[in-house]
């Protein structure tokens, strides 16, 4: 009892803070300057409509490479510690439930349904909200679905990887293609390939490719989570 | 016949007179003693003619070389003291050999023929003489005590170590002798010369039992001889050491004579009137109020006389 | 008007977090965080935010839950491993 | 191609391209992967150092085509470049190292490739997001390699550890907001120029918020029980990589967002680095976990770092690196080296790590390590702290100061107790693979590397002085091993008699005395080591060593010159010491004090604000008083005044029986020399002040206990140490004189002290050697089986109590001429009575060693081998010939006193005369040898013929004896003196320092009761932590 | 409640909505036993923090950054809110399941060697 007193003194100190914060706060009323640059001129320069997505891929592409990394780590972590290693001894086998016919017809319309959204998103992901994140995370949850309707089924862990594998060094070797096409300081940019008409979709260079590239590798990572969370 | 030759023969009669004058106190000590105890004692001539029997003695024996050695230590350290101290005061000849030391130079060569004596007698392997020697460095270390403490109070009176000029300094009328002019002083390291003498009550040392007397345990014939020569002249190196230093000296022998004989008697009285003190006794005793005058003495001294 | 559904909201994500803290049963607490994140996801809508409400809606609310789900379905039952 | 290696990018692109084509190579067979995975990792330490040769000027990265504040930027300057060199490096040989781990699984080598990717993120981004995504990066590659061993252990801590970690990024990310809504840009440059726009409160709280996520990161006090808990619980490779990798970003990030934390309270981030590195410590004393302790010495280091950082983010390059580096690096090497070496012990419990001591080549890299965090030289610790503890000196951050040396010796004590629970060896057999064992090798030869580096560069034109002698010595020691005892013997002779050729050339007046005291003196007993047929190893390099730091002190002119050689010297006599038999503990003792010793050199010459030992005649009078006080203390602990002794038993006692003849005779007068020094150029201040008197005091105090102490001893080593003790007293009450004749007496006690404590321990020597026993009751009559051993011991025993006429006389002469001419009249006094006592424990030594009954199981006992008995001729030549002639030589020292105070000594032949009196010592020799042999003459003229018997024909009590044990008088000899003055000697002093030690133990397990092990109590404390961040910030 | 909530209400409501968030999120990371609960808590407090960082961004009246039409094309600057902190919002997201995945798969383990989900059964390692 003595340490939620305490707990909840230092709670109230820091809420103490807080409304210090909010107190002094005065919400922005206009953009700030490099804001304004991003509005003025991204569309122009990476032939974006989204600046969301120009701002992720392309202004702050060395973040987004390093949240794939930070989504890929985690991956690997969760089959670090989840998956069997040779000598461990298990006791017991789960036993899982059969769904139930509908829930078996209704995953069978549903996931390819749900796979193509996903693709629809990142592919869009220059023009409308959304992108590689976003769809991959979109896939990711056709395969729960999947997971749902057929528990005794197995993903092909070697396809998955080969894909994910495959997808993350792409990203990496177009980062690099910047640099080689548009020379130092042009890594992960977009504007080695013709950034086309505004609007389109075949247009701001290479975002849609990165988006593709990011939307498979998001979506076969969280798919390998959730199957190693699932078999654990 | 040069200067040294001279000195050197002068020494040896200041030798010889001390040695013998050394012998009769020895044997007068017995004899108070015993008068004190009601016995007749010795005739003053015993000690001379236990000399001459010990030196008489042909066969030996000896325990290594370090036991036939023990008792060369120990002469040498009492004639070496005697050589060191200036005996008669404004006598170039009679005052030996003082020039190669001043006081600090007698009060380590003192150790000399201790440190070889226990030596020596250690190696004669009887278990008596190194109780007896640890007993005897305990207790010199205690009186060591409040004599440094009388004589570093001198070295601050006269400021010198000189004995001669220790002793030039207390001419002039009985009230210049340093008994006079810092009394606590010369308290202090008569307290220490009754230890220092091994009388009663401090003579545990020389009695670990009473049959074998002490360190000397295993000497006998020359080597007892040599340790009794050593004795009686060691002992009035001692007192003339003390008359020099707290009794402004003497300018010729009869005066010597008079003033050891009379300092001789303190230790020989206040022997007879004590038992025999347990060797930590000893040290607490001298670490006590020997200590506390000595260190009054001291700082008299220091801050009155000076 | 857009200020009261804001409030509206608002208040639905509180409670929503505030459920997830309190409920006892697990099940009900990832929901009630699920629904907060949902509650929030529309928040972003109001905020101008399309993106960021797509991925709350798909990750924060959608994926995460999920997986807590399976989380407690592991943590339930007896099944002991020896780990190398 | 050289533009690859010339990038810094290429080191993200290099490992992320690796990592994530690992899975896709995994499938073409296991070794692909593996070379992919090795190749990467080499090539990114390719690519920084390759950056880094060519980097002429700090080098921008922009990305995406766009500049800074638009897109995201890397910087990669000097700065970066020293970090990211030493991370990429470890992470090589981490990688290397953790081999056996990492060839079962694709997904962790991938995670380590992330992990190394984040650190060096961390480092060059210098946008505030951006290092977000990098810390999220490294920790999470972090946490998912510390699952890589999924016991309960790794598992619970990697969990704290994770929710940690969950706090903190969102502090970090809250932090971000706010700083991007009070600026408007994340460009970290940006930020900073913009500072005084984040002065209100949204501005303070952003601010706050951003420190406390990364200070948190580098576990500040008392904020890090999880990551004790992680250094603990996981995997030895992984806690290396977090110790030296992780918190180098960390470090580096905070290094980077500082100049946005208000200056006016840099004072805060100081306390917290200083609180860290001083409860760390004091809490490693009770720790028994081997990684836990590294785990509370990793923090106290990054503490120690976060300190320097405060006082050093906006200091030039030079100095930057010098200090900040320097810790950094001297933390980086040992720590990354003694984590791994954990890791292949594979114990626990610091008890158990004997078995280390089954590798050599370990075991001396595990030496390496633990003195390089000790900060002992020539590692980069202790150049890099002495800069810093001098720049504190100058700015009088005394408390500081304190609190660093005090926690450092914390430091010390719990890692060399581990140190001897290594060294006392294991049955068990240590299994190392190559892989593990070619990590730690590699990072112990940068560490010999860098130092060798750092000695040349440091101590500037002199430093080849001090460098060969390290050199030499280090070579001797290695190759210890393939040529004979005899001939590593002589190789060291000749190095010390070159030595002391170049010294003599360099030096003169009392400088030139003490080289020949500590070169001479170490030559001629140097010939005594000859007697054993097997030395170890190591016993010429560091003997060497120890003689050659000796060297170099009497040449050193500037304060580091003299400190550095001063810790060389304690280094390599400690080493000396513990390889003795039953060492350890008391060489931890002796360290413990050592170091503590050079704590208080450290602070002294700190706050001289002097480069220069002459310039500490400079300092105005309060000053000097204070930095006197200070070294004095220094140098007393090494001479083992009264009151901080008690490791002087101990060391001398168990040191092997020749090399306490040098600790003894030689070592000890470092700190007389020390002393002078001192004296010499304070003594316009110290002349007549209470502390010299005071330091009299101490000196006469120390003679007199160390006298008694010694009388009650029954080992004869300890006996000799206190005795020892006890004359080095009277040295140091001569120095405090600040007299002529004080200082001629302190010179001349010193000298004698050398003669007679080489003749008595090498005498002694040969004894232990023959009868193997140490207590002297066990022994007696050996004096027929030894004569010259015994003659040898008893010159030394007259010649240390000063009976003439031996040299010992000409010292108490001066001694008590000097004090009573300056006035010392008490302390003369019972200087006279410590003499006395002196002449108990002397008697004592003779008697029961060499007199009295001999023992029957000593029958057949011989004289000492001849190789003792050589260096004690020539010390008995050396003594009588200086006493015959004292003139030859007293006089050469009363010239070099003269230099600094007119002389009081005059000469007239061989008659030395002062104020107060005279002394000829050749007219005493002469008279006393004159008489001596006429008495002998005397003698053998009365006996013809002389029987000689055996010691055992005695008869006492009217018996003969039948049992020899009964007849030796030695066991408790000074029975009676015990009862009336023991009570002076009850052992306070040691009750003091045991007292001492328990508390310390006791409050270092106090203050580890906060770490409950419960991660919801970690949590509280970071939030606690950043609400005292911020209530301190916001204070104001 | 603050000066401005008045005139700017939407981004100050939203704020303190993210600042109680983190708060209720931390009471419950505090003091809930429960590892998962911790972790829920957890997952609070990181969604109070994205939304505090999109209140932020966002500029009363203006809609999404995307310049889908002429109107906005040629307007862009006052009619659009900042995008920044979208792509952050974006970005942490994506972090926290990864993180909110590792940790789960920790208790998932933990509870495999301990058979308990409480985090005081989890103090092997302390002082």
């Amino acid at each position: 009892m003595i340490k939620r007193f305490f707990i909840a003194l230092s709670l109230i100190i820091l809420a103490g803070t807080f409304a210090k914060v909010v107190y002094n706060f005065v919400p922005n009323t206009e953009l700030t300057n490099v804001a304004k640059h991003y509005v003025q001129h991204g569309t122009q320069e990476l032939g974006a409509t989204n600046l969301v997505t120009a701002v992720v891929v392309t202004y702050r592409g060395l973040d987004t490479l390093g949240e794939v990394v930070v989504l890929f780590i985690s991956a690997a972590g969760v089959g670090l510690l989840l998956r069997r290693r040779k000598n461990d001894l298990v006791t017991k086998e789960e036993k899982r439930t059969e769904p139930s016919f509908l829930v078996q017809s209704v995953a069978e319309i549903l996931v390819p349904l749900i796979f193509m959204l996903g693709a629809y998103i990142f592919l869009n992901g220059h023009l409308t909200p959304g992108g590689g994140f976003q769809g991959g995370a979109v896939i990711a949850s056709g395969t729960m679905l999947l997971f749902l309707a057929a528990p005794y089924k197995h993903l092909n862990h070697g396809v998955l990887t080969a894909l994910e594998s495959i997808s993350g060094f792409a990203y990496v070797l177009i980062g690099i293609l910047g640099v080689t096409l548009l020379g130092a300081g042009h890594f992960i940019d977009n504007r080695f390939l013709p950034l086309g008409e505004l609007g389109t979709l075949l247009s701001a260079g290479a975002i849609p490719i990165i988006y593709i590239i990011i939307g498979l590798k998001v979506g076969t990572e969280l798919s390998v989570v959730l199957e190693d969370m699932r078999e654990e | 016949m040069g200067p040294l030759g001279l000195k050197i023969i002068y020494t040896l009669i200041t030798l010889v007179i001390c040695g013998v004058y050394g012998l009769l106190l020895g044997a007068f000590m017995a004899k108070t003693m015993a008068r004190v105890q009601g016995r007749i004692g010795i005739p003053l001539h015993q000690p001379f003619v236990d000399i001459i029997k010990n030196y008489g003695k042909r066969t030996a024996i000896s325990h290594g070389i370090m036991f036939y050695l023990g008792p060369v230590f120990r002469l040498t350290g009492g004639i070496g003291t005697l050589v060191f101290i200036p005996v008669i005061f404004g006598s170039e000849y009679f005052s030996n050999f003082s020039v190669a030391g001043d006081l600090l130079l007698v009060m380590y060569f003192i150790f000399f023929g201790q440190l070889g004596m226990a030596l020596g007698a250690s190696e004669g392997g009887h278990p008596y003489s190194p109780i007896g020697i640890a007993r005897g460095l305990a207790q010199m270390c205690a009186f060591e005590v409040p004599f440094a403490l009388a004589i570093i109070a001198i070295a601050i009176q006269y400021n010198t170590f000189s004995i001669t000029e220790i002793v030039a300094a207390q001419q002039g009328g009985i009230l210049s002798w340093t008994f006079f002019t810092n009394p606590f002083a010369v308290v202090a390291a008569l307290l220490a010369m009754l230890g220092m003498n091994m009388y009663p009550p401090f003579s545990i040392v020389l009695a670990p039992q009473e049959i074998p007397i002490g360190p000397p345990t295993e000497y006998h014939s020359a080597y007892l001889g040599m340790l009794q020569s050593n004795r009686a002249i060691f002992a009035a190196a001692k007192l003339v050491l003390f008359m020099n230093l707290f009794f402004g000296g003497a300018t010729n022998f009869p005066v010597l004579v008079l003033k050891t004989w009379a300092i001789y008697m303190c230790s020989v009285l206040v022997g007879a009137a004590f038992p025999r003190f347990r060797p930590e006794e000893t040290i607490r005793f001298f670490l006590r109020w020997p200590t506390v005058i000595g260190i009054v003495g001291l700082l008299f001294a220091k801050y009155y006389l000076i | 008007m857009l200020t009261v559904l804001t409030i509206t909201i608002c208040v639905g994500v509180l409670v929503g977090s505030l459920l997830a803290i309190v409920l006892d049963s697990l099940t009900s607490a990832v929901v009630s965080a699920g629904l907060a994140s949902l509650f929030a996801s529309v928040l972003y809508v109001l905020l101008s935010a399309p993106d960021v409400a797509m991925t709350e809606a798909a990750i924060g609310s959608g994926l995460t839950t999920m997986i807590f789900l399976y989380t407690i379905k592991k943590t339930q039952g007896v099944k002991k491993e020896v780990l190398k | 191609m050289v533009a690859y290696f010339q990038n810094p990018l290429n080191i993200y692109i290099t490992a992320m391209a690796a990592a994530f084509l690992l899975g896709l190579v995994h499938k073409l067979g296991k070794m692909a992967s593996l070379t992919l995975f090795y190749g990467a990792l080499t090539m990114m330490a390719a690519v920084t150092l390759g950056s880094a040769l060519s980097l002429s000027q700090p080098l921008i990265i922009q990305t995406a085509g766009f500049i800074a504040p638009l897109s995201i930027n890397l910087q990669f300057g000097y700065y970066e470049a020293f970090f990211t060199i030493c991370v990429n490096i470890a992470a090589l040989l981490g990688g290397l190292y953790l081999y056996d781990y990492l060839k079962d699984s694709v997904l962790a080598r991938a995670l380590f490739l992330m992990l190394v990717v984040g650190i060096n993120g961390m480092i060059m981004t210098r946008d505030l997001f951006n290092l977000f995504i990098f810390i999220e990066i490294t920790s999470i590659a972090t946490y998912g390699l510390i699952g890589l061993d999924r016991n309960i252990k790794a598992l619970s801590a990697g969990f704290k550890y994770i929710l940690a970690g969950g706090m903190i990024s969102a502090f970090f990310l809250l932090g971000t907001a706010l700083t991007y809504y009070k600026t408007g840009t994340l460009n970290i440059d940006q930020i900073i120029a913009m500072k005084d726009v984040l002065q209100d409160p949204i501005g303070l709280t952003a601010i706050t918020l951003l420190l406390t996520a990364l200070l948190i990161e580098l576990k500040p006090f008392p904020a890090n029980g999880w990551g004790l808990d992680v250094y603990q619980g996981s995997n030895a490779g992984i806690a290396a990589m977090i110790s030296v990798g992780v918190s180098t970003g960390a470090l580096f990030a905070l290094y980077k967002l500082l100049p946005l934390f208000p200056a006016q309270h840099m004072g805060i981030i100081s306390g917290i680095g200083l609180a860290t590195f001083f409860f760390s410590n004091l809490m490693g004393l009770k720790q028994t976990d081997a990684k836990r302790m590294l785990g509370y010495s990793s923090i106290g280091q990054m503490g120690l770092v976060l300190l320097a950082l405060s006082f050093f983010h906006t200091a030039p390059l030079t100095m930057f690196l010098g200090i900040v580096g320097g810790l950094f690096l001297n933390h980086f090497l040992a720590k990354a080296a003694l984590f791994w070496i954990a890791g292949i012990v594979k114990k626990d419990h610091i008890k158990e790590w004997g078995i280390l001591s089954q590798s050599k080549m370990l075991t001396v890299v595990f030496i390496i390590a633990v003195f390089a965090l000790i900060g002992l030289p020539p590692f980069p610790g202790f150049w890099a702290k002495w800069q810093f503890i001098m720049v504190l000196g100058s700015g009088n951050h005394t408390f500081i100061i304190a609190a660093i040396l005090i926690g450092s010796l914390f430091e010390a004590v719990y890692l060399l107790r581990w140190f001897n629970y290594v060294l006392a060896g294991s049955e068990e057999k240590l299994a190392c693979e190559k892989s593990k064992r070619v990590p730690v090798l590699i990072f112990g030869l940068i560490t010999a590397f860098i130092s060798a580096l750092l000695i040349k560069s440091s101590l500037g034109p002199q430093s080849s002085i001090y460098f060969f002698p390290i050199a030499f010595a280090v070579i001797l020691m290695f190759v210890g091993n393939f040529i004979p005892t005899k001939l590593r013997a002589l190789f060291a002779i000749s190095g010390i008699s070159y030595l002391s050729y170049y010294v003599q050339m360099n030096v003169s007046g009392l400088n030139l005395i003490f080289a020949q005291m500590f070169l001479w003196g170490g030559m001629i007993l140097s010939i005594a080591t000859f007697y054993k047929t097997k030395a170890k190893p190591a016993t010429y390099g560091l003997l060497f060593l120890m003689l050659a730091s000796l060297g170099g002190l009497v040449l050193s002119r500037t304060t580091l010159e003299f400190f550095f050689c001063w810790e060389i010297m304690t280094l390599a006599s400690y080493l000396l010491v513990i390889s003795g038999k039953n060492a350890k503990k008391a060489a931890l003792t002796y360290i413990t004090f050592s170091l503590g010793s050079a704590a208080f050199l450290m602070a002294g010459f700190a706050l001289s604000n002097s480069l220069t030992l002459m310039g500490l005649a400079a300092l105005p009078s309060s000053q000097a008083t204070i930095v006197f006080t200070l070294l004095a203390l220094g140098f007393l602990i090494k001479m083992g005044a009264f009151g901080v002794h008690i490791w002087v038993p101990g060391a001398y006692a168990e040191a092997e029986d020749d090399i306490s003849a040098f600790i003894a005779a030689i070592l000890s007068k470092a700190g007389v020399f020390g002393l002078f020094v001192i004296a010499i150029y304070m003594q316009s201040t110290i002349s007549n002040s209470t502390l010299a008197y005071s330091l009299g005091w101490l000196g006469i105090l120390t003679a007199t206990f160390g006298a008694l102490m010694a009388a009650f001893q029954e080992d004869i080593k300890k006996l000799l140490a206190y005795s020892s003790m006890g004359q080095m007293g009277y040295v140091i009450a001569a120095v405090a004189l600040m007299s002529h004749l004080g200082w001629v007496t302190a010179l001349y006690l010193s000298i004698n002290h050398i003669l007679y404590k080489s003749l008595l321990f090498l005498s002694v020597a040969g004894v232990i050697y023959r009868v193997n026993t140490r207590e002297m009751y066990k022994m007696g009559g050996l004096i027929k089986k030894m004569p010259i051993s015994f003659i040898s011991a008893m010159m030394a025993i007259i010649a240390m109590s000063g009976v003439p006429p031996l040299t010992g006389f000409g010292g108490k002469w001066l001694m008590y001429t000097a004090l009573i001419e300056k006035g010392w009249h008490l302390q003369a006094a019972l200087a006279f009575f410590a003499s006395g006592i002196a002449f108990l424990y002397m008697y004592r030594l003779v008697h029961s060693i060499f007199l009295g009954q001999a023992k029957p199981e000593h029958k057949d006992v011989k004289e000492a081998p001849l190789w003792l008995i050589i260096p004690q001729v020539i010390f008995m030549g050396l003594m009588m010939v200086g006493s015959t002639l004292p003139r030859l030589w007293v006089e050469k020292l009363s010239v070099a006193v003269g230099e600094f105070m007119p002389s009081t000594l005059t000469w007239s032949g061989q008659t030395a005369t002062t104020s107060l009196g005279y002394w000829n010592g050749f007219m005493v020799m002469n008279i006393v040898g004159v008489i001596f042999v006429i008495v002998l003459i005397f003698l053998l003229l009365t006996f013809q013929k002389v029987q000689k018997v055996k010691q055992f024909n005695i008869v006492f009590a009217g018996e003969r004896p039948f049992t020899p044990e009964t007849t030796h008088v030695a066991y408790n000899m000074y029975a009676p003196v015990q009862k009336a003055l023991g009570g002076w000697v009850k052992p306070r002093a040691t009750a003091f320092w045991d007292g001492v030690t328990e508390w310390s133990h006791t409050l270092s397990h106090m203050f580890a009761g906060i770490y409950t092990g419960n991660g919801q109590t970690y949590l509280f404390f970071i939030l606690l932590f950043f609400l005292m961040l911020n209530f301190l910030i916001g204070a104001n | 409640m603050g000066l401005y909530l008045n005139q700017y209400p939407l981004a100050s409501i939203v704020l303190i909505t993210g600042f109680m968030m983190i708060l209720i999120g931390l009471w419950g990371m505090l003091t809930k036993t429960n590892i998962i609960k911790i972790i829920i808590s957890i997952t609070v407090v990181e969604t109070g923090v994205n939304v505090i960082l999109v209140s932020i961004g966002y500029i009363q009246g203006r809609t999404a950054p995307i310049l889908d039409t002429a109107v906005l094309q040629i307007d862009a600057l006052s009619r659009v809110v900042d995008p920044i902190p979208s792509a952050l919002v974006l970005t942490s997201i994506v972090i926290g399941l990864g993180t909110t995945a590792l940790m789960l798969s920790y208790v998932i383990k933990m509870y495999r060697v301990r058979q308990s989900l409480n985090i005081e059964d989890f103090g092997v390692l302390k002082w």
